[in-house]
């Protein structure tokens, strides 16, 4: 029994904006007044919010751990020695397992999610989170690129075609105790992996002959078809492209009326000028997200500094090599997907990196409802999470925003709206970007919110002018009702819970099954034996099943 | 008896593999670990005697081994890693972790046979 | 006051700002050092129709090759004209010559932390010749660039020093004719070569055409000294000549600092009133309105045996 | 009794090949198909040749044994831990937690 | 041994129906072998020439000019003209995978060797897919790497004397710890080190207090202070292991050992030391 | 006023310490009595400069300097990060010596062993017998090794000597090990001595000098033989440090070829040429 008096709340979902309240924590959740007496903290002077909820971060397993071996470099100055109830890690940009929940939980956030995970490689993410503690976790499973959703594509009858797809589709998720659908480049994962080149939205890919709308139409459908709690999770084709605009509009006009989160947007929302330069498209992107309510997106904002870049989108992270010259890993994940590392840095003097930091924010301003947009750095893609307090600033201060602008490259204003635009983001909006709303995108009716039955997740805040400061360093940081961080210290570590979607029409995890030919297929074509693919439970001690439907 | 110079590298065999499972005291391991292959030249060239034992050495120490022939570069030994291999290999790992396990410059010899009678004795 | 019975008019020489640097010029050997110093020196007498003055100080007593070498001083007008005249000069006349290497000469005669002190840009702006095969070595602290050229390769040091310095210092000998004038200014030039951190930019360290500011022609800003012009004395108003004299010779120095010139002056002076037939020796200037400094000659010569001490 | 286990992993190298069948009769290995010699040889032997809890030479208790090596290892100023080679990540995970407890270095095959 | 079967040259792919018949097989090595006889092209080549070989092969791919070298001269033992068509071979692939052993990196040049692997590898990928996939011995080397990358961010040679961790090799390493005697005290856990190291890296482990935890006897169990029994992962323990090319395997228990698993016993020390540690302090 | 602090090495410990609190930076203005308990570490261990050296401190004229007697091969990092100042080891030193060094000279009088001047950046390191491995290298991971300063070195250094060096000098008067120079970024190195296999190999920019012909790899283009006017100033440079280069000195011819090839070709390795 944990009661935290005197706060003044921001809970948007319960219309709770600013006014002091009173919480109860009991049982790991909120729960309504009681009289009984507990621990209290008086959180009098200060803010208090829900646990953070980050919607789109590369965490754990294979390819996260490939850039931590890749890069040793990334280690050596960034270290924490072990405490009395914490464990060592290293890591600036790709931090170890535990370090990693350390400092999301440092910032006050208590939910995060992995972002792209083969199922053949899932066991190695569920490993790895086991490691992360003091967070919530959840992996989306990689299938755009899945070599037998192609061939269930091929499928003339529709009515059939949609029958595998969900059975294929709940057996992937189930395997691999996924939490969503994830899309990364479709088909030009594949298409890479013959040397085939890029590939449009209509362009055919081998071995089957499916388009990247088949498999975004078909792929929103059955996620439709499930319940699933979270959309279809999207990084469309052209990732990084100067004008790949016209294929994210387009991508948007073809699942229109379907749930979709387009994540890391910022890097899809790139015009292209008349001489093959990078221009903002944000407010082009912006119209169409602000017509369509059905969509979703994060905003992949960029932060100036190191980065470690990884994605399933192999081709993407070629081209990056051979344009910076860094260093450069690829996986080819057999039947599923591929991945590939390119470590970087992002200046403030070169005018792509300006226009494309410009870009994200400019998203976050355009972008009118707030539960739309959730803040991200498409972790440690565009940026660390450890900078999400500064883009806070950036969003919350104009000022502050327009001094940086002035640092910048000087030509980014020719290319770039940002410095036009005048919003301000309140306090509210920003617990929606950064708790409410991915909770809500996600379908965690039990994240996000500070309401009764809610996870007994909340952060204080003391207020600060500079609020960089103010949400870099919470006060108190609560988890499941536990004290975890008080006053920048992590105060005790233990796993949190791995958030598993059941998919509809599936009685549990167990239930699901590959057809009979597509389980010779496996047989015949994966390197490992049916059997022992699904992720056993072993792996998710503290799972949470969200069932759908 | 003859005796020459060469480069020794250590290597894993599929036997030494199959027999190590067996119990690395099984007198299977043992042999393996101490069976060197050579080439047919070379192996003719020692002129070993009936057990085809040699004295094999290195900067770091010397070994007995058993000889047999195999097809194969001249001058290039092979020996499967193991308690006996170890005897040759030096620490240095010029900074990088690894010692020298492959290309180790050797001198092997036959051994004479009243030093075999002496080696039966001790065993 | 008199030298040696010689009159020294109590006026003073009027000198003006410049920017002065040094180069070091090697080469395989004595000849080509001198090749290439005598070409980059070259057509160097007045900034007024040369952009810069130029002189060569001598051979250098270490190289930082530790060839033969050369040193050589430069001195124009302003920053920019010196660092333009210096890239053309040492791209034309030093890269040019076989076997040679070009460094910056330093001014230690000026402390290192003087603010008179700055550095600009040669090898950085020459490498380009070597069109993509250029390649820089820092040896110390300094940076070169060794430029591919047909006899192996081209060094020349990154960064020069220049110097905030002074040329126009002066002074004329009057005599009673050509051969005394003359003969008075060589054993001045003599004297005055000794030293370093000076140069006598004219033909042989002499000019017989000395200046006066204006002229009756408005295209022109300088023209003949018509008061130091004996074949005109009787026609000019206030020429400075008498009767008695039949022939002047000026000797113009420039300096890195003033007191250099001052020292190169006296020197000067105490040699050229050895020659019989030199009647006076006397200095130009504009009355004090044009140039910063003033080399009063009595002041110069009052320090006794060396000139600059006092 | 006997249980047949059904695509088994085996062990031995980094190839892991996971369609092993192997018979189990009153909990001892009796037969081994699909794999290869080594695979073969490693199931088949796993339950001989044992070895025994040692301290200093002689036999010894679980108890004892924990509380040596624990000696051993908090005494140390520069303790190794090495090897981690042919166990389960669990069990590396748990090496790597000893070590930084008793503040040492901990390093694997792959080293050299 | 089943790698060719099951993986490489002779298993069947849905983009390789005809399995061997649908490959090209290029074995590079030092003596013949069961392998290099299967292979379409074999090339014996000298020890320790595998630098020079790679660089070789990436001068090709990068079509540069190779000074000094005509048709028949020899790299690595092997005739200019052969790499050159090996090189065109490697371009011209579809799809192409190099497998390395640790022959590559216990031969002179060590790991510089296979980072010069890598660079051809990455340089191919500039005319076709190309993959390298490093060929790892024990069962699950791959998944210790891979713990301790998640662990501590690197792979191996971790040093935590400063309460964090610290990354060497040649400095953290085993033979080199032991080379230096920087090591006074060693616990031991499924490798055999008596078959591993040199002797008198193994000389100056059994004059420190070591503990062992093994399943079989063997030279190491004869010697070690605190020998301590343990399952065999993958018959007596289940867990995980990562195979060579980082797919993760739950391996099951398939028979009973009376002795505890690896993890147990590491568990029962840790818990111990914490005991003595907490003792301390209280003190 | 400068100071003279001797540390005199009690005794050699059996593990290695890592004393990166040895430098002239971090003993300055010290009485001795601060500087003995300044921490050092032996393996786990934080201990104190006082348990291995007896510390004596006098005023002297110039710069702090600072002068550890003994053989101190076990010791690391000694001298990290100094940035002025004058450090004398009389004897060997271990790992790391000088890594990471901005300034100021070190001295060191026996052996060095691997990481020399690591990420040096600046400053002067001499050492009069061999050194180890790595000397001013990368650490792994790292694109850029020593980025400025000299390394001297009178006797023989190890494989990798001056990999991925930025910028700066090692002069090597003896022998060294394979991968001399490899991946070298720009900057210069000396080899008086033989050199192992494949020296410059990935080379970008930067001048390898050798001594000794080695093999090339086919990557490395032959130009010309010439006499390079940079070597004559190299030359003066060092022996104005004492150091004195291959006999003939500053008219030394050598073949220069232009490598590596796959890098850009920039680079060159000169052999020097006996006759």
């Amino acid at each position: 029994m944990l009661k935290i008096i005197n706060g003044q709340v921001y809970d948007p979902k319960n219309g709770i904006n600013g006014v002091s309240k009173d919480l109860y924590i009991d049982g790991g959740r909120f729960v309504q007044p009681v009289q009984e007496a507990g621990e209290t903290i008086d959180a009098g002077g200060c803010i208090i919010m829900p646990g953070g909820v980050d919607i789109h971060s590369h965490i754990a397993g294979a390819k996260v751990n490939s850039a931590r071996i890749m890069c040793p470099e990334d280690h050596y100055d960034h270290f924490r020695a072990a405490a009395d109830c914490t464990r060592s890690g290293v890591g600036h940009t790709i931090p170890t397992t535990f370090l990693t929940g350390y400092e999301y939980a440092g910032l006050g956030y208590t939910t995060v999610f992995e972002a792209a995970v083969p199922p053949l490689e899932a066991r190695h993410a569920h490993e790895e989170l086991e490691d992360t503690p003091l967070v919530d976790t959840g992996i989306y499973t990689l299938m755009g690129n899945n070599t037998m959703i192609m061939k269930a594509l091929q499928e003339k009858d529709a009515a059939k075609r949609r029958e595998t797809l969900r059975s294929l589709v709940s057996w992937l998720l189930a395997s691999s105790k996924g939490y969503a659908i994830k899309v990364v480049n479709p088909g030009g994962v594949e298409s890479w992996k013959w040397s085939a080149g890029t590939v449009d939205l209509d362009t055919p890919v081998q071995p089957f002959g499916i388009s990247s709308r088949q498999i975004l139409t078909a792929l929103a459908e059955t996620n439709e078809d499930l319940k699933l709690p979270h959309a279809l999770h999207l990084h469309t084709n052209h990732l990084g492209d100067p004008g790949n605009v016209r294929t994210t509009l387009e991508t948007m006009k073809t699942l229109t009326g379907h749930r979709v989160h387009f994540t890391h947007l910022q890097f899809h929302s790139y015009g292209i000028t008349p001489k093959g330069g990078l221009k903002s498209a944000a407010p082009e992107i912006a119209e169409f997200m602000n017509a369509h309510p059905e969509f979703t997106c994060d905003a992949g904002q960029i932060v100036f500094g190191p980065v470690t870049t990884m994605t399933a989108d192999s081709p993407m992270q070629f081209h990056l090599h051979e344009t910076t010259g860094n260093k450069w890993g690829s996986f080819d994940v057999e039947m599923e997907t591929g991945s590939g590392i390119v470590p970087l840095r992002y200046r403030p003097s070169v005018l792509f990196n300006a226009s494309q930091w410009c870009i994200g924010l400019e998203l976050l301003l355009l972008i009118k409802n707030p539960w739309q947009i959730v803040l991200t750095t498409d972790h440690p893609n565009a940026g660390p999470f450890t900078a999400y307090p500064q883009i806070i600033r950036l969003l919350m201060d104009a000022d502050y925003r327009n001094s940086v602008i002035e640092t910048l490259h000087p030509k980014v204003g020719h290319y770039t709206h940002l410095k036009d635009l005048k919003r301000e983001y309140t306090l509210e909006e920003i617990a929606i970007i950064t708790r409410s709303g991915p909770a809500k995108a996600l379908g965690l009716s039990n994240k996000g919110h500070l309401g009764p039955g809610a996870d007994g997740d909340l952060v204080i805040y003391q207020p600060h002018k500079d609020k960089e400061k103010m949400f870099a360093s919470p006060v108190y940081v609560i988890k499941d009702g536990r004290i975890i961080v008080r006053d920048g210290i992590a105060r005790q570590s233990f796993g949190g819970k791995r958030l598993v979607a059941l998919p509809y029409g599936l009685k549990d995890l167990a239930d699901g099954s590959l057809s009979q030919e597509l389980a010779q297929d496996f047989a015949d074509y994966y390197s490992i034996s049916l059997r022992n693919f699904a992720v056993q439970y072993d792996y998710l001690p503290r799972m949470e099943v969200i069932s759908c439907g | 008896m003859g005796s020459m110079e060469g480069i020794l590298i250590t290597v894993r065999t599929s036997k030494q593999g199959a027999a190590m499972e067996k119990g690395k005291f099984s007198e299977e391991y043992r042999r393996e670990i101490a069976s060197l292959t050579l080439n047919p030249d070379d192996f003719a060239r020692l002129q070993l005697g009936e057990e085809k034992r040699a004295l094999l050495k290195s900067s770091a120490g010397e070994v007995e081994v058993i000889c047999r022939a195999a097809e194969g570069p001249q001058g290039i030994f092979f020996l499967p890693l193991g308690a006996v291999a170890n005897e040759l290999l030096d620490e240095e790992t010029h900074g990088t972790g690894v010692p020298d396990f492959k290309g180790i410059p050797v001198r092997i010899a036959a051994i004479a046979q009243d030093k075999e009678e002496n080696y039966d004795d001790h065993s | 006051m008199r030298l040696n019975g010689v009159e020294i008019e109590n006026t003073f020489a009027e000198a003006f700002g410049m920017r002065g640097t040094r180069l070091t010029v090697t080469a395989i050997n004595e000849t080509w050092a001198e090749q290439a110093a005598l070409a980059v020196t070259g057509f160097a007498t007045s900034v007024i129709g040369c952009g810069v003055e130029a002189g060569i100080e001598g051979p250098s007593g270490k190289t930082p090759d530790g060839r033969a070498g050369m040193d050589c001083l430069f001195f124009a007008a302003s920053r920019e004209g010196l660092e333009s005249t210096m890239l053309n000069r040492i791209g034309q006349a030093v890269m040019t010559a076989p076997t040679s290497a070009c460094f910056d000469g330093g001014l230690p005669e000026i402390p290192a932390d003087s603010d008179k002190i700055s550095k600009y840009p040669i090898g950085s702006k020459m490498r380009f010749f070597g069109d993509g095969y250029q390649a820089s070595k820092i040896i110390g602290t300094k940076r070169y660039w060794r430029i591919p050229v047909m006899d192996g390769e081209f060094m020349v040091q990154e960064e020069f020093t220049m110097v905030k310095a002074i040329g126009g210092g002066n002074f004329l000998i009057v005599a009673d004719g050509v051969e005394a004038a003359l003969k008075s200014a060589e054993a001045a030039v003599r004297k005055m070569k000794e030293l370093r951190g000076v140069i006598l930019p004219f033909p042989g360290g002499v000019v017989r055409s000395g200046s006066k500011v204006g002229s009756q022609y408005k295209f022109l800003t300088a023209s003949t000294n018509v008061f130091y012009c004996p074949t005109i004395r009787g026609r000019v108003e206030n020429s400075a000549l008498n009767a008695a004299n039949n022939a002047v010779m000026e000797i113009v120095i420039d300096g890195l600092t003033e007191e250099l010139i001052g020292k190169a002056m006296a020197a000067g002076i105490r040699a050229a009133v050895q020659v019989p037939g030199v009647q006076k020796i006397t200095a130009g200037n504009y009355g004090g309105k044009l140039g910063k400094y003033h080399f009063h000659l009595h002041k110069i010569l009052a320090g006794g045996g060396n000139g600059w001490e006092s | 009794m006997t249980i047949i286990h059904e695509d088994v992993v085996c062990a031995f190298c980094g190839c892991l090949c996971d369609d092993l069948k192997v018979e189990v009769e009153d909990n001892k290995i009796t037969k081994v198909n699909n794999a290869c010699a080594i695979g073969r040889n490693k199931l088949m032997h796993a339950q001989t040749d044992c070895t025994a809890l040692k301290v200093n030479g002689r036999e010894a208790a679980w108890g004892e044994a924990l509380a040596e090596a624990a000696k051993i290892l908090v005494k140390a100023k520069s303790p190794l831990v090495y090897g981690l080679s042919s166990t389960t990540s669990e069990a590396v995970r748990e090496a790597v937690a000893l070590t930084e407890l008793i503040k040492g270095t901990v390093d694997n095959p792959s080293s050299y | 041994m089943r790698h060719l079967k099951r993986y490489s040259a002779l298993a069947k792919g849905l983009y390789t129906p005809e399995g061997r018949k649908d490959r090209k097989v290029v074995v590079i090595d030092v003596r013949p072998s069961p392998t290099s006889k299967n292979a379409d092209i074999f090339l014996q080549v000298t020890p320790g020439a595998d630098f020079e070989i790679v660089h070789v092969l990436r001068l090709l791919i990068a079509g540069k000019r190779l000074e000094g070298l005509e048709e028949e001269s020899l790299v690595g033992g092997v005739a200019f003209r052969q790499w050159q068509e090996l090189a065109e071979l490697m371009k011209a692939c579809r799809y192409g995978v190099v497998m390395f052993g640790i022959g590559l990196t216990q031969s002179r040049g060590k790991d510089l060797n296979a980072e010069e692997l890598n660079s051809l590898i990455i340089e191919l990928n500039a005319f076709t897919r190309f993959y390298a996939v490093a060929m790892r011995g024990h069962g699950n080397v791959n998944g210790s790497n891979q713990v301790l990358a998640w662990q501590t961010g690197y792979p191996l040679a971790v040093n935590f004397q400063r309460g964090y961790p610290r990354f060497n090799p040649g400095e953290f390493s085993v033979v080199d710890m032991l080379r230096r005697k920087e090591a006074d005290a060693a616990l031991i856990i499924a490798t055999d080190p008596s078959a591993h190291l040199p002797q008198s890296a193994v000389n100056y482990l059994k004059s420190i207090p070591t503990i062992y935890l093994e399943p079989h006897e063997n030279a190491t169990t004869t010697w070690a202070n605190v020998v301590i029994p343990v399952a065999p992962a993958g018959i007596g323990a289940g867990g995980t292991f990562y195979r060579m090319d980082n797919i993760p395997l739950q391996l099951k228990k398939l028979v009973d050992f009376a002795v505890p698993s690896d993890l147990e016993a590491l568990q029962g020390i840790k818990e111990e030391v914490l005991r003595l540690k907490r003792g301390e302090a209280a003190c | 006023m400068g100071e003279l602090i001797h540390l005199t090495l009690k005794a050699e410990p059996a593990l290695p310490v890592e004393a990166e609190s040895i430098t002239p930076d971090n003993l300055r203005g010290k009485n001795e009595e601060k500087i003995k308990n300044l921490p050092v570490w032996c393996g786990n261990a934080q201990e104190k400069i006082g348990d291995y050296f007896e510390v004596e401190k006098e005023q002297s004229a110039g710069e702090t300097r600072v002068v550890l007697t003994g053989e101190c091969a076990q010791f690391k990092r000694i001298g990290q990060g100094m940035s002025f100042g004058e450090l004398v080891i009389e004897g060997a030193a271990g790992f790391h010596t000088g890594a990471l060094m901005r300034g100021g000279s070190l001295q060191i009088k026996g052996d060095a062993a691997d990481w020399l001047g690591a990420h040096m950046e600046g400053g002067r390191i001499t050492v009069a017998g061999n050194a180890g491995h790595f000397v001013g290298a990368a650490y792994r991971g790292k694109t850029q090794g020593m980025s400025g300063g000299m390394i001297l070195i009178e006797g023989n250094a190890g494989q990798m000597t001056g990999s991925r060096m930025r910028r700066g000098l090692i002069a090597v008067k003896g022998n060294c090990g394979d991968a001399l120079g490899f991946k070298l970024l720009a900057g210069t190195i000396f080899a008086g001595g033989r050199t192992g296999r494949h020296p410059g190999a990935n080379m970008l920019r930067g001048t390898i000098i050798l001594g000794e012909q080695p093999e090339l790899l086919s990557s490395f283009y032959y130009n010309c033989t010439y006499q390079p006017v940079f070597w004559n100033m190299l030359y003066a440079e060092l022996a104005g440090c004492g150091f004195f280069l291959l006999p003939g000195g500053q008219d030394a011819s050598f073949k220069r070829y232009s490598g590596d090839a796959l890098n850009g070709g920039k680079g060159e390795i000169l052999v020097w040429q006996s006759t």
